[in-house]
């Protein structure tokens, strides 16, 4: 059960001048639920980006169970588990969140290429974008322009996205930021209660729910990994308490 | 051969003053604006109508030809264009060719379809030699006057705010008003200024490019190539697209007749599919 | 203490729709106000509207005895408005430096002075607005506000997004920069503790009205009043 | 209504061929102004329709006009590929089609049922081939637009040349849209040759004239020679003096010194805010005589053969000179003039100084 | 529940009662106003041209000002099949759409990058090239003559082309209904709903394993084709092609259309092909020289007031 699946090696992003990300190697094991923090722009993000390929990197090398997906493209990597969310959200404005869901999951079932039955003939498909719509409180919404709901709906459907394609490996990149206090640790939970075999990395500034979620973290630094190692070590290190958590209770006053 | 090169980027220039508006209205504020060619024609119009009925002096109609095209440029962003400005692109294709046919109609209402016929003051008649190189008097004005706009216009906009804070309304009117841009100003000027300049590209190309009521659509797609070539983020993108374009279509037609229009949209085809953004596009980051 | 905004019967909404109701408060120089309530309450339509860009139907705005809802935005801005808006909503085709030149008025704040305070951000001078991550968005909205050199800073949900080291020494720049230089601030924030330590007073919306104005220490202290009118008192 | 005999005329009246629609529809109109329009018992009523030179415009309004207003016949065409995609419905509905405009060789050829009033090129290129080399012009470059009416006197001027001993060392042919003439006439300034033969529709001539002077080609010792197209009449005057001593060969020229012109030009003018007329003009005008001769001829029954047999062979004086349309080629044969373009009382007109008679057009000669 | 899903789904898919209302009303025109069958032909060609272009356009949101390459391309070749090897009509369709899907294949790869302006140019760019080489090749082509006097072989080998235009009209109208059926299938299949969600999110199209680039190719060959299909109508229920098929303004013209009728449902084109064929007509009737200026004024009012609001005037006076 414990084998890596997503690992990458030297993995480097340089924009003109800037090393957004520095010589990174990273090892996801199977099921893990990893955090990765780390101060702003310290290249989170852009990580996620190299390791789905929207950005292709300077060097360094990505394996997904086994093989060398360095040279694949977005959809590809998709297509062997890997999927992720946006920290500002990517959706399909004109849609309406069922017929997103809809398209992914038969996209996801392989059906995506099919020019005769209309999109919903498939009936598994339809009760399983049906099923997604219930699980993450999207039903009453289900035929409104997805361009028109709220921000906290839009990053629910976010998540349900990223989720109908059935990933083995999730990648999620700040998934509750303005989802409201109450109902961001339910959205973790939904995320924790994946099947175990399914890997997650987490993005998040929240500490109090990476804390509660992460069994293992890897802090970045200026593009760089600073160190890695549970959570208990992670809140004792004294250089990650300098450069991101800063020294709590220290009582700021007017 | 510097004759041709002479030629060449006169030609260019030219091209550069017709469209370096539209690379501003279209690159800048976002707008698709198929009627620029209508105020060039304008501008062209004011100028060929004031020395044949007027005889108003060719070097007087310049500016006026600037004003006016400028002011009807103001009129309509006023009245019908700022609606327009939040509508999808294909809405401003439709309206502003719209205006073209409503222009084209009307020029040949009033004027008639004839091709308009000016007379340039004997001093930019003549021609001059320097060995293989001859230039004739007036594309050497044209030239002088082209390169003149284009050193002001790049000063006001690398050198003041100006540039800036149009882009900044056309990111984010909203924001951008609440951070104490006039929006609504810096809009008026920037359309009524890129009008300003087709007319008097209109005015000094009458000579060279023939004026008649069908120059908005004649020209379109050279202005659009300009534009597309050149990128949209500076003022030197445009300008070198269209010296680029002056050069290789005189060149082209002088060293090889036989290959015609091919030769200026196989080299618009080819940049852009090597850089599908224009020559010059605005990266940030290299600090 | 003298006054510097006074607010009374704001009502104001998007289009038909009102979402205000009668809303007043008044807020002193130099003095910072802790604007709470649920999600969708109307926080960010209250801050949009004294910025100016939603739809005002009743009431007044008066800043330093000027009359602001009588102006449209960009003068607000000139008479001394500052403003952070929720979605950041950096201007993506200016560089980094752009964004702070292209708004910035004679003053106390530079974009050097910015710089200083985020270092981040003098690294990044040249990158466009899109080419940034999203904290240092973040905290580019704030600089771009400071450099507009306004009397009253409205700072809708600046927290969001940053790293918890930055949120601590942005919350004691923000108290710095009220109590040196006479600057006032409204400020919106999902988790109502850390902000309450630097707010001199608070108000509550729910259902755009204002349904508690007390002083910023009592409601610190008094978690069972914060659970009752927030729901979720962390 | 029976009685009513519908010519219908399609024109381009709007786009960069609109000139030649108006001079024409003028031209018809004023020869109805002066003719009635009653001919042989019937009344006449012209149907004017634009085709904005798209032959398959043309081509729907023709079919419209034959199937829906049963027109007796159908006139104008601007461009010659207007007037081959209307061929094959004056074939099939034995219409006949008066060509008044579009000046390729071939149109003729494309139905039994087409009948021309205007000219070929061939026609006035021949003439000018047999002019230059008796003045002292030995070698020639041509520069024509690129489409069928240029390439047309591109080949005949310059076969034509050839065979009376000239030398031609280049043939430069310029987009029709071009809007600079400036690299060609480089090009020809560089080849140095004695003349330079000029073939552009009616419009582009000016600018050519201008450029031509501005380049100083004829201080290098280049003449200017043409087709009539490039010395239009109706725009000759706007011209100005870099157009003064240009000599062309063309059948028609508002200067043309009979009284059947003279009349022809000041009521024309009369009638249109003083617009001169030009060959587009009488092209329109002489194909109206031919119609309503034809009606007449044919006692006003107005079938399309009958129509067709009294077109053919018609002899008559048009405001140009003496034309006579061959009854074999259906063709117009008429004089071609040389003239030179000269100021008479402050005005610039094309001055005829020489006289080819009765040209037939040489495509069908071989 | 479920079913509910499914049922919700179908909906857009689900053919409209007033779509076959449409269709009878379509087919009844030629009988209905015999004289004005040329027309309906002539605008069920160009509603098929303003529909192919809505595939790129309102489907696979790639702007074109080029898509009368394809067109051009379709009527040349039915021209050149019908000269050289075979008068039948229906034969000739099927190759042209060959030729055309071919052409649209190898130039999908050009507008699968940059911007919406490059798109633009290089669409408009690639039709003008053609444009040039069927001037040039003039030996194949007729040059500017273009190809003249074809005699095609009577539809389904029993009606001729009438001068009246009635087999015309009722063979474009056919052909364009069969296309039309086959695009509104593609539209609303899972292939269609790529389309739409590439057109919405490119970015995100591709997070959730869109190909995007192999769907872009198959929109704009299909396009393409049926372009070619137009193309090839337009040459054989008229017996010529000729160089005006490749002109900047057919490309222009179609965008024209498909833009007052709405992009993005198909209907769009249809819609917009009647109205500006038939306003041009109407109007270039009353007045030749000026009915641009006329033409114009609608399209300025019809962006101003707005499609929905002008078709319903009582919302005139009512605040946006
Ligand atoms: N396209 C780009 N061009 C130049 N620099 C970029 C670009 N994209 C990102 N960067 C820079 O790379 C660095 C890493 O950015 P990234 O978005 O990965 O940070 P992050 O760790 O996700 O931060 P945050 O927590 O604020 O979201 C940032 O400093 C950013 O400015
Ligand atoms: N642009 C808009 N058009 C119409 N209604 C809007 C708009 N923006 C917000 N609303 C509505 O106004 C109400 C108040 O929204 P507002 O954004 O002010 O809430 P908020 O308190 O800032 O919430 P949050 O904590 O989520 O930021 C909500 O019911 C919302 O649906
Ligand atoms: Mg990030
Ligand atoms: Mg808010």
């Amino acid at each position: 059960m414990n084998e890596v699946v997503l690992s990458c090696q030297g993995l480097a992003k340089r924009f003109g001048g800037i090393v957004a990300t520095n010589d990174v190697s990273l090892e996801l094991r199977r099921g893990a639920r990893h955090a990765l923090i780390g101060p702003n722009g310290a290249g989170k993000t852009t990580l996620v980006n190299l390791l789905t390929g929207v950005l292709e990197p300077t060097a360094g090398r990505i394996t997904l169970e086994g093989q060398d997906i360095s040279r694949l493209a977005p959809h590809q990597r998709v297509r062997r588990g890997m999927v992720r969310t946006f920290q500002i959200n990517q959706l399909f404005a004109s849609m309406t969140p069922l017929q997103t869901l809809a398209l992914v999951v038969s996209q996801q079932r392989g059906l995506g290429a099919r020019w005769w039955p209309a999109l919903g003939r498939d009936r598994g498909v339809a009760e399983r974008a049906q099923q997604l719509l219930e699980q993450f409180h999207l039903a009453e919404v289900a035929h409104q322009q997805t361009g028109h709901l709220a921000y906290g709906k839009r990053r629910l459907l976010e998540i349900a996205i990223a989720l109908a394609c059935e990933p083995r490996v999730l990648l999620l990149d700040e998934p509750v930021a303005g989802v409201p206090a109450g109902e961001r640790e339910e959205l973790l939970q939904t995320v924790a209660a994946l099947p175990a075999e399914v890997s997650v990395l987490l993005i998040e500034h929240d500490m109090d729910l990476v804390f509660s979620f992460a069994d293992r973290m890897t802090v970045l630094v200026n593009g760089a990994v600073l160190t890695e190692g549970t959570p208990d070590e992670i809140a004792a290190n004294p250089q990650v308490k300098a450069v991101y958590l800063g020294y709590e209770n220290e009582a700021i006053h007017v | 051969m510097l004759t041709i090169l002479f030629d060449g980027i006169a030609y260019g220039m030219l091209l550069f003053v017709l469209a370096v508006g539209l690379a501003v209205t279209m690159g800048l504020m976002n707008f698709i604006n198929l009627a620029h060619g209508a105020f060039a024609m304008v501008g062209g119009y004011i100028t060929v109508l004031l020395m044949q009925r007027l005889d108003v002096p060719f070097l007087a109609c310049l500016p006026l030809a600037f004003i006016g095209s400028a002011l009807l440029g103001a009129v309509l962003e006023r009245t019908l264009y700022r609606p327009l400005y939040r509508k999808p692109h294909l809405d401003q294709v439709l309206f502003s060719i719209g205006l073209v046919f409503m222009a084209v109609a009307a020029v040949d209402y009033y004027v008639g379809s004839t091709q308009q016929i000016t007379q340039l003051p004997p001093w930019l008649k003549g021609r001059t030699e320097i060995g293989s190189l001859g230039m004739g008097h007036y594309r050497l004005f044209i030239i002088a006057v082209c390169a003149a706009l284009t050193i002001a216009l790049q000063f006001v906009l690398a050198r003041t705010r100006f540039g800036s804070r149009l882009r900044a309304s056309v990111d984010d009117q909203r924001v951008a008003a609440g951070m104490g841009i006039n929006v609504n100003l810096v809009f008026l000027s920037t359309f009524a200024f890129g009008s300003g300049l087709a007319g008097l590209g209109g005015a000094l190309g009458a000579e060279v490019l023939g004026l008649d009521p069908s120059f908005p659509l004649k020209f379109m797609i050279y202005f659009l190539i300009v534009v597309a070539v050149g990128g949209t983020s500076s003022i030197t993108g445009p300008l070198l697209a269209a010296l680029l374009l002056g050069v290789a279509d005189v060149a082209g037609k002088y060293y090889i007749p036989k290959m015609g229009a091919f030769i200026v949209y196989s080299l618009m085809i080819v940049i852009l599919l090597w850089r599908p953004n224009g020559l010059f596009v605005r990266q940030g980051g290299k600090a | 203490m003298s006054e510097l905004l006074r607010v009374e019967n704001l009502s104001a909404g998007y289009g038909e729709a009102v979402v205000l109701h009668e809303v007043s408060f008044a807020l002193g120089q130099g003095e910072t106000l802790a604007l709470l309530g649920r999600n969708g309450t109307g926080k960010t339509t209250l801050i949009n509207t004294l910025a100016g860009a939603t739809r005002q139907h009743a009431g007044s705005i008066a800043l330093a005895g000027v009359a602001l809802h009588r102006l449209p935005s960009h003068e607000r801005a000139q008479a001394g408005i500052g403003w952070v808006p929720q979605e950041r909503n950096i201007f993506k085709s200016l560089t980094v430096h752009e964004n702070l030149t292209a708004v910035a008025r004679p003053g106390a704040w530079t974009p050097q002075r910015v710089y200083e305070m985020f270092p981040r951000l003098a690294e990044r001078k040249a990158n466009l607005g899109t080419q940034l991550s999203g904290g240092e968005q973040q905290m580019l909205a704030m600089g771009r506000a400071l450099v507009v050199n306004p009397k009253l800073l409205l700072l809708d949900e600046p927290l969001e997004g940053l790293a918890p080291i930055i949120v601590s020494e942005l919350l004691r720049a923000i108290a710095r920069i009220t109590r040196e230089e006479g600057l006032s601030a409204i400020i919106v924030e999902q988790h109502p503790l850390a902000i309450l330590d630097i707010s001199h007073s608070a108000i509550v919306l729910d259902h755009g009205t204002v349904v508690h104005a007390d002083a910023a220490q009592r409601l610190r202290n008094d978690p069972a009043l914060l659970d009752r009118l927030l729901g979720v008192a962390r | 209504q029976d009685n009513v005999f519908k010519i219908g005329l399609i024109l381009p009246m709007t786009g960069q061929q609109a000139t030649t629609g108006r001079q024409i529809e003028a031209a018809a109109r004023l020869w109805m102004a002066q003719n009635g329009d009653t001919v042989a018992g019937r009344k006449i009523q012209l149907i004017v329709r634009d085709d904005t030179s798209l032959p398959d415009q043309t081509r729907r309004l023709a079919q419209e006009l034959v199937v829906n207003e049963k027109v007796n016949v159908l006139a104008g065409m601007g461009i010659t590929p207007s007037a081959l995609a209307v061929a094959p419905i004056a074939t099939q509905s034995k219409t006949p089609l008066v060509v008044m405009a579009a000046a390729t060789s071939s149109i003729t050829e494309a139905s039994p049922y087409i009948v021309r009033s205007s000219f070929t090129l061939p026609q006035v290129s021949v003439a000018m081939a047999d002019w230059a080399p008796k003045n002292g012009i030995k070698t020639v470059v041509t520069l024509v637009s690129d489409y069928g009416p240029g390439l047309d006197a591109e080949k005949y001027f310059s076969e034509r040349f050839a065979f009376n001993g000239g030398k031609v060392p280049e043939k430069l042919r310029v987009p029709l849209r071009n809007p600079d003439f400036a690299p060609f006439l480089q090009k020809v300034r560089d080849l140095k040759p004695d003349a330079l033969f000029v073939f552009v529709p009616s419009g582009a001539g000016a600018a050519v004239m201008k450029q031509f002077g501005e380049r100083g080609m004829d201080k290098a010792g280049i003449r200017l020679i043409g087709t009539g197209d490039v010395t239009d009449d109706d725009q000759l005057n706007d011209m100005g003096d870099v157009a003064l001593g240009v000599v062309t060969s063309h059948h028609y020229s508002a200067f043309h010194p009979s009284p059947a012109n003279k009349k022809f030009v000041a009521e024309f003018m009369k009638a249109n805010k003083n617009l001169r007329p030009n060959f587009m003009a009488v092209g329109g005008y002489d194909g109206m005589r031919v119609i309503y001769e034809a009606l007449k001829k044919s006692g006003g029954k107005g079938g399309g053969d009958a129509l067709l047999a009294a077109m053919k062979g018609q002899i008559f004086e048009s405001p140009r000179g003496p034309v006579f349309i061959d009854a074999q080629t259906r063709d117009i044969v008429q004089n071609v003039y040389l003239r030179k373009v000269e100021k008479k009382d402050g005005q610039l007109w094309n001055v005829e100084f020489d006289v080819i008679k009765d040209v037939k057009d040489p495509g069908k000669s071989k | 529940m479920s079913a509910g899903g499914q049922g919700d789904l179908l909906r857009a898919s689900r053919i409209q009662p007033w779509e076959p209302v449409v269709w009878l009303l379509a087919f009844a025109a030629p009988l209905l106003f015999p004289s004005h069958a040329l027309m309906v032909n002539e605008i069920a060609i160009f509603a098929l041209f303003a529909m192919s272009l809505d595939l790129v356009l309102g489907y696979g949101g790639i702007v074109s000002l080029g898509h009368a390459a394809f067109f051009g391309l379709g009527a040349y070749v039915s021209a050149l099949f019908c000269k050289h090897v075979n008068p039948d009509p229906h034969l000739g369709l099927l190759v042209s759409m060959g030729a055309a899907a071919l052409l649209g294949l190898a130039a999908s790869f050009t507008v699968l990058r940059g911007s919406d302006l490059t798109r633009l140019m290089v669409t408009l760019g690639v039709a003008l090239i053609l444009l040039e080489l069927a001037n040039k090749l003039d030996w194949l082509t007729g040059g500017t003559d273009g190809i003249q006097g074809l005699m095609f072989s009577p539809v389904l080998g029993r009606f001729e082309f009438d001068l009246a235009g009635r087999t015309a009209s009722y063979y474009s109208l056919t052909v364009l209904l069969v296309l039309f059926l086959l695009a509104r299938r593609i539209v609303h299949s899972p292939f269609g709903a790529t389309l739409q969600a590439i057109r919405d999110n490119r970015l995100r199209a591709m997070a959730i394993g869109v190909p995007v680039h192999a769907r872009l190719v198959a929109i704009y060959t299909v396009a393409a084709a049926m372009a070619g299909a137009a193309g090839a109508l337009f040459t054989q229920t008229s017996g010529f092609a000729s160089l005006d098929v490749f002109e900047f303004h057919r490309s222009a013209d179609t965008l024209l259309m498909l833009v007052i009728g709405g992009v993005g449902w198909l209907y769009g084109g249809l819609a917009g092909a009647v109205v500006f064929k038939l306003m041009q007509d109407w109007i270039s009737g009353i007045t030749q020289q000026y009915w641009g200026f006329w033409l114009g004024l609608f399209l300025v009012v019809l962006v101003l007031v707005g499609r929905e609001r002008l078709l319903k005037p009582w919302t005139w006076w009512r605040k946006s």
